[in-house]
């Protein structure tokens, strides 16, 4: 087996410039790459375009590289609370495309599956669809959309093996699998690293073919955006 | 009149047998608490999951455990988890019975627009397009007028869109509308204690109505 | 849950009726629906366009519906080694569509994401362009080529529950779950069919929203078409 | 002159470290068994599988497990198993390095031929087409000749083809080419005893050889 194991986030993410575009896994706050965004920011690289469904909060998440203003333009679906994020929009500091989340999803898998682009109905008739290309196919119509091009997917994982196979928890997995597979080079941080032959082939959802740096990651927050609970006595 | 509840558990009533179906944000999620004994259904939520649950008990909230809300959840006996693409794969196959989500204008050709208004911050249409865009069944939940005391169900949207000719039923707290393929509000049912001129005058938008109009059996 | 438990496969294939376009999954005789072909055969149900990447041999698979003429086209990758589906090509009884296996997955994968084509470089500049739209991203060639239609698909799957959430076992994975995202209908027989809940929600290949009807399968014979091993001294 | 193990060991040493490699059927799946020690590859089998091993002992055959020529196989640590659209999904990505595989004919400019004999039965082209359509490197494995006598390497392709300008690089019996950007076979390598005139003589396409092109070391 190829070993894909970097020391760390920092070793992981050493080559990434400024003015590069990157897919940064996660929804919401969920199974977003604490620790490589902790290095970007220690790393202060900038003028970076960010594909990711969000844009985090205030204090956390890619809220902590839009505070350091490492962020040139950012491609999500929904950017949600977050003032900062905000102000440089509404100042022309940031950029923002927003696209709707399925065609954020599918133009990654057309990039992890070799296909230039992609027909989906999402935006037909709204102004996603300026510029763009409609098709009708049997009688509905369909705009074409691009495979994203990013120079690296960072992705997290729950498990994954020094070949880089990956298995992700529960809705966690969201958008990591299919960056993992749209990155020219795909950085994985897992919160348990085992050996080769310590996770089952059938529950590989990443193959290592898809990862080249994989690191154990630590200190995990996972903080949760909304807490909603009901108490026992509701039942 | 009905109230939010009031709402969420007449369009209850439109949920049948073996359905999946997406609650959007709002008024929708709420449609949950009513769906009636025995009327099994599997909730989709667009972030990667099939059979989605109740919130959790307090103290066990799960971090990866999520709805499209970002909202603590968890899952039923059954539930399946998927990537992102899979998830609006089945969106776009229409592998999705029936979708609810609130609306900021619906016009009499069904077009809908709920994510964007100008001058005021955008925050994304998150999956709405796509939901609106390939749904096979679409109920709109929503206020009848806005803030300003204005329509919301009009000749056509004044907002930018989020999707074309794809409504196909409104409820709202003055009553349940289908959206005409040829255009316009067709009103089926009353709220309770609301009369059809009332909802004529709330409605600008072409509105037929019979001359008998039942008023609704909520719950 | 939606309960999508049927009796057997009689009950399952039932309504498929002559002409119809059937997919079957597996790849060549691994994983590929036993129990339905059987009960295809007794029902005797003919004209049948089938969606399959092999033809399976003589006596077993889809060469046990091919000797009862119960197929008026194969849509498959590769034909093998079928003596009575040769002697049923020459003699112009049985129409033959050879795919390259990628777009026959691909088509399958399209029907099940709801996307109406897809571009694929597979078969630029051969016999399988021909008539096909060629379009060319960022200077290289791609067909398009359209997500199939068909009216059932039936697949094998190791695991199921009642709520048809289907797990493959190993390299039986195959076609089956993009087959059985992609039919109108989805027939699933399993090995072992459980109730909800046993199975982890994370480890679900196919989720139950793509099968219609699903069933404890039976006898399986799990044929192995090309036995090769080596012997312990050879290590 | 080569025999056909001779072939797989010459191709075997075009393998890096880290390669991720599909072989094809015949000549192409010998060459995993000279892979030399300490490079690492993963073989990619098409019909779902990275990570595959030798054949199982005797008794230990799993009719679940096989590759793409439908032999029954082994696994190894750190192996993966997918469906098949997302196995064509990493070859049309070009996620696999290197393919090896036979060819009927290799044309001047790297098309190839190796599906299909017009009068003959079709078997037809499994996942060929895919793999040399999108494949970023593929070494074909072939007999210079065939049974005929007539070379395989040609000006044009007379068979119907399976993929064009694709071939990057030949070994056969008789020695190791380059299919040239600009068109023509570049000989690299004469395998042991075999002459560069013979060479000459067994390729009808355009070949180019320096005056003093080496031996082949192989193994």
């Amino acid at each position: 087996m190829i070993n894909k194991v970097v020391a760390n986030a920092d070793e992981a993410i050493a080559d990434i410039t400024d003015g590069q575009t990157l897919m940064l896994g996660g929804f919401g706050l969920c199974g977003i790459p604490e620790n490589c965004i902790s290095a970007l920011v220690k790393k202060g690289v900038k003028d970076l375009t960010c594909i990711s469904n969000n844009a985090g909060v205030d204090d956390f998440g890619i809220g902590l590289m839009l505070k350091q203003r490492q962020v040139k333009k950012m491609i999500s679906s929904y950017v949600g609370e977050n003032a900062e994020f905000e102000r440089q929009l509404l100042s022309g500091e940031l950029e923002v495309e927003l696209i709707p989340q399925g065609t954020l999803a599918t133009r990654c898998l057309a990039a992890g599956y070799g296909m230039p682009a992609i027909f989906t109905p999402a935006g037909v008739g709204t102004e996603v669809a300026e510029g763009k290309e409609t098709r009708n196919f049997n009688g509905k119509d369909y705009l074409m959309e691009y495979a994203f091009d990013a120079d690296f997917a960072i992705v997290k994982a729950w498990k994954g093996d020094t070949a880089g196979n990956l298995i992700f928890r529960s809705t966690s997995r969201n958008f990591n699998p299919v960056m993992a597979m749209a990155g020219k080079i795909t950085i994985a941080e897992v919160e348990e690293l085992v050996e080769v032959g310590q996770l089952d082939p059938d529950h590989i959802h990443t193959p290592g073919v898809y990862v080249h740096r994989i690191f154990q990651g630590k200190d995990y927050e996972k903080r949760i955006e909304q807490r909603t609970v009901r108490s026992k006595e509701q039942g | 009149m009905l109230d939010k509840n009031g709402i969420a558990k007449r369009i209850a009533k439109e949920i049948k047998d073996g359905y999946y179906v997406n609650l959007g944000i709002g008024i929708p999620t709420l449609v949950a608490n009513y769906i009636p004994e025995g009327v099994n259904v599997v909730l989709q939520s667009e972030n990667g999951l099939l059979g989605m649950g109740p919130f959790p008990f307090e103290g066990e909230e799960d971090p990866d455990l999520i709805n499209a809300g970002k909202q603590t959840i968890t899952t039923l006996p059954g539930s399946s988890i998927f990537d992102s693409a899979m998830s609006f794969g089945m969106i776009r196959a229409q592998k999705i019975d029936l979708t609810i989500l609130g609306a900021m204008e619906v016009s009499e050709n069904g077009d809908i627009a709920n994510w964007k208004i100008p001058g005021k911050m955008v925050k994304g249409m998150g999956g709405a397009m796509d939901l609106v865009a390939s749904a096979k069944n679409i109920i709109v939940a929503m206020q009848h007028v806005n803030k300003a005391g204005e329509s919301k169900l009009l000749p056509s949207c004044t907002l930018p869109l989020t999707g074309v000719n794809c409504i196909k039923k409104i409820v709202t707290e003055l009553g349940v509308f289908d959206v005409l393929p040829e255009g316009g509000f067709k009103l089926l049912e009353r709220a309770p204690g609301v009369s059809v001129d009332e909802i004529r005058k709330a409605t600008a938008g072409k509105l037929y109505a019979d001359d008998d109009v039942p008023e609704m059996v909520v719950g």
